[in-house]
Formats: structure tokens, C-alpha cells, sequence
């Protein structure tokens, strides 16, 4: 899995790149969190238009994020969701909770 | 399509998920599948075969036993390990019951299970292990061929 | 790079000759291979499980074993039928001979997997089955990693 | 494997697209025979471009096609041969008799 870290403002935007599963979900969560504490960061936007693969282990990656953005009074949103991801976070509910925008940009204009 | 079947062994470690993935649709591949029947297998190899490592094995190494065998246009696989074994299993299946909250778990893995695939039947014995025979009927190919 | 491990059984049928070399590749490419590496890898590992369906099992149903070990840069790829082994190893591993040159065999498995592997060797027993054992070294690794 | 016939007077071009192993050899080796029996051709040409994978069970598949134009008093000729292709073909001697041609036309042209 590859990640590409982008900063606006006191937003992390991070684009995904690979499958993520248990296995990368680790080093994942390692590289978000590590990133954002670093640079002192508020929200976070989840690129992810090259997700080829994401089972329940990204379920857990996106409400851990989210719940560290909530707790630094910040926002998770999620970007270029693809139909087969969007059902799996949907039998979650995480969906009721996390908005999903088609566009880096579109997000932003909604932090 | 002609009847056929596989085993796999592998240890639990969590590099093999990906592998597991592939081999198990590579085998499917024979079924003449959708992209999106593929995926639901992938999907729910990654679930199972995640849960040996994690709950079975629990970081331990242990021998994965994944075995598929295609009967018709219908997919068997059986995902089995020799670890710690789940005392209530009914339980362990409904949604968001998760016993690694703090690993970032999200107990949605028996469900995703459950959605993707057409049968579900979890076997298991504490500090025997645990067996997870799911099934998949594939639409392309017509039963009769 | 971690050492890895798998175990894999099927039948001796011909449409599981490419299953066969998409597992062994899928587990190979763990080390980074450059495509001549995992070319050179198929290829062998089509030779030796051809050889165990038409030769080991002379067209009859029976299981062939893949197993490949991870060790530092080195892939070693263990291919095993029960079928009918070989009287003469040596005179088997010549360039062009073949029991079966009514089937269009070239006589040439062997000399192909000597040549695309670092290291090739043979066992078996008349009645038993046979037991192929090849070694490829990765280059592109360093093996002190 | 998809095998794509076409004629060329007494000339069959025969097309390699997948790939060659003892299981698809089988039927490949049928599917030429047959045709080049009922059509009742001189010389096989066999364009080996989209052969993506061949082991040696190809050695005697290419071998026996050209016994078969011999014995037509027919000549066989590759085209579009792999560095690795030929590297296989190389080790069986094979090469020493059947000659390789870099386009149809070509091969065509030496008939
Ligand atoms: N192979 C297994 N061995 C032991 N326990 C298991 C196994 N698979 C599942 N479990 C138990 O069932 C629970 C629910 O599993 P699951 O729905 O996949 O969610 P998650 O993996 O996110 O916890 C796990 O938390 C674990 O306690
Ligand atoms: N697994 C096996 N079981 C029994 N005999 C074998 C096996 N593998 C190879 N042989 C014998 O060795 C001979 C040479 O094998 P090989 O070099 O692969 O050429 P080919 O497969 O074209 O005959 C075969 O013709 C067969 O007699």
C-alpha cells in the first residue's frame, strides 16, 4: 500500500493506493496518525480512488481516524469512494456518520 | 466446467492475506466469475483467513488449511486453523461484536462474510481450533454445464 | 524479507497446470522478482507438474504436492506425485529422452527446469512417485536483508 | 488459448494468442490438423506475437506441425518469436531447422 500525503490548511489529505487489509492497515494507521500528530493537523480527508481492495480492516482504520479527528475537534471525510467499498462501509453504518464527497476539492469546501 | 479442488497451507502470518486472496480467485477463475463475484470471494477469504491470524493464532504461528473444491457452477471453501477456538460462537457472529476492540477490529467480519457469500457455517471447539465453510454460486455458468 | 512457507494440493488435472504456476508465481513474488526471475519460475514449475500428470499418474487422478520455501533470496519448490516414479533418473534428465513421444513430448522438461532454476534435483521410487526438487535464487534481493 | 486461422494460397497462418502448455496443446494441435487437413494445405506459419507463456510442451507441438508440412512436402515457419520463446526453442536444436521470420509478410515471402 501507498500512501501520498498532502497538507491544506490544517487539513491531512492522504491518497491511498494499493489494498488495504489487516496486513497494511497497521503501517497504514502508522503513517496517518504519526503525520498528523507531527504536524499538529485537525482534519482528515481519505483519498481513496486507487483502493483496489478494502475489507473489514478499513472499516476499522476509517472510525479510528475519525474518532482521532472528533477528538482534536476536527472532521474525517471521505473522497472517491467506489461502489464496492461504499457497501461494506454501509453494513457498518459508518456511512450515517462520515460524509463522502466526489472531490479532494469538494471536501474541502465542506470542512 | 469440470469439478475440481485445492488445498492450501500457509502460516499465519499477515503478508499470506493478499496471497490467500489471489490463490483462492485464481482458483474461482475456472467459474468464469464476475469482477464483482471475484471480489466477494476475495473479500471473504481476506475475513477469514485475517481471523485465523489474529483470534486463532493470535499472532502466534500457526498452519492456515484453506480448501476449496468447485461441485457445478458452486464454489466450497473452508478456512481452518488450529488455534484458540471461539467459546460462543452465536455471538462472535453478530455484527460489531468484535473481542479486539483495541487492535482497531470492527466485528464486522462474520457479516461481510455473510453478505458476499451465499452460505456461512462456522465450526468450532476452544483450544481446538475453528472451521469456516463458506459457499458461492456462481451465476455466469449455467448449473447444467 | 521474511521466510514464508506454503503447501499446496491438487488433482492431477491439466487445467490445473497454469493454477499451479499462478500460485507458485503469486508466492514468488514476495522477493521482488524481475519478470525474466518469475518467467523462468513458471516455466519450471509447469514442466515439473505436467511431468507428474503425464508421467506420474499417466492421466489418472491422483494429488500432486507444491511446496515452496522462502529462505533469505532463495525459493525452493518441491513438486511430488505418488504416481508411478522413474527406473532411470539419469537417462530420465537427458536432453530429449521421453517415454512418450507419441504424446508429441520433446524429451526436453528436465533440461528446461535444469536450465531456468539454480539447482534441480530428482528422487524416486518405482510405484511410489517421484519427488522434484528445485532451487532459484533471486538476485534482485541482497541476501543479507 | 485463441488461435486465429487465415490462408494465404496454400499457406496457413495460424495466430497464437494465450497460453501454450501441455493442457491447451492438446486442443491447439487438434484445431491446426483439422484445418489444415480439410482446407488441404502445403506450409503452416505459425505467428507466436501474443504467446504470453510456453513451456517445452510447445517444442513438440512446433515439431510436430513441421513433421506434418514436411510430409506435404510443405515447409513450416515461426514468426514473431520472444527472446524467451526462442530461448526454449534454442535449447531443443529446434532452431537449427525451422527458420524465424520477424513479420507475415516476410515469411510469406520465403515460401
Ligand atoms: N478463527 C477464529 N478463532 C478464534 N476466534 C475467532 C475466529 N474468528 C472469529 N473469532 C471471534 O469472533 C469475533 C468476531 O469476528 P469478526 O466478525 O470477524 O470481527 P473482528 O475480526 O473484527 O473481531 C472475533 O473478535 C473473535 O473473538
Ligand atoms: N513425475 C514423473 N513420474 C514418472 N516419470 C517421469 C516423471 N517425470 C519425468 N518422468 C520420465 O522422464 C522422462 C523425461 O521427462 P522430461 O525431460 O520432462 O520430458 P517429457 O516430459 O517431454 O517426456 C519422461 O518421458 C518420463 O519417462
Amino acid at each position: 500500500m501507498q500512501l501520498n500525503f498532502f497538507v491544506a490548511g490544517k487539513t491531512l489529505v492522504v491518497g491511498f493506493d494499493g489494498e488495504l487489509d489487516h496486513h497494511t492497515a497497521e503501517n497504514v494507521r502508522k503513517e496517518i496518525d504519526d503525520y498528523y500528530d507531527e504536524k499538529m493537523l485537525k482534519n482528515i480527508i481519505l483519498d481513496l480512488d486507487n483502493l483496489n481492495f478494502m475489507d473489514s480492516s478499513g472499516i476499522g482504520l476509517i472510525l479510528g481516524r475519525y474518532k482521532k479527528a472528533m477528538s482534536n475537534d476536527g472532521k474525517l471525510l471521505l473522497v472517491n469512494v467506489s461502489t464496492r467499498v461504499k457497501k461494506i462501509l454501509e453494513m457498518s453504518g459508518i456511512t450515517k456518520i462520515i460524509k463522502i464527497y466526489d472531490s479532494v476539492n469538494n471536501a474541502l469546501d465542506n470542512i | 466446467m469440470h469439478d475440481n479442488y485445492m488445498k492450501l497451507e500457509i502460516p499465519s502470518k499477515s503478508q499470506n492475506e493478499a496471497f490467500a486472496r489471489v490463490v483462492v480467485a485464481s482458483f474461482a477463475s475456472q467459474l468464469d466469475p464476475t469482477i464483482e463475484e471475484l471480489a466477494d470471494v476475495k473479500t471473504a477469504v481476506s475475513e477469514a483467513v485475517t481471523n485465523a491470524i489474529i483470534h486463532g493464532y493470535e499472532n502466534k504461528i500457526g498452519i492456515i488449511t484453506i480448501e476449496c473444491r468447485i461441485i457445478k457452477n458452486k464454489l466450497e471453501i473452508i478456512v481452518e486453523d488450529k488455534g484458540k477456538g471461539i467459546e460462543d460462537i452465536e455471538k462472535a457472529m453478530e455484527p460489531f461484536y468484535t473481542s479486539r476492540p483495541e487492535m482497531e477490529r470492527s466485528g464486522m467480519g462474520f457479516t461481510v462474510m455473510e453478505t458476499f457469500m451465499d452460505d456461512l457455517k462456522v465450526q468450532s471447539e476452544i483450544g481446538k481450533g475453528t472451521i469456516v465453510k463458506m459457499v458461492k454460486v456462481f451465476k455466469s455458468i449455467s448449473s447444467g454445464e
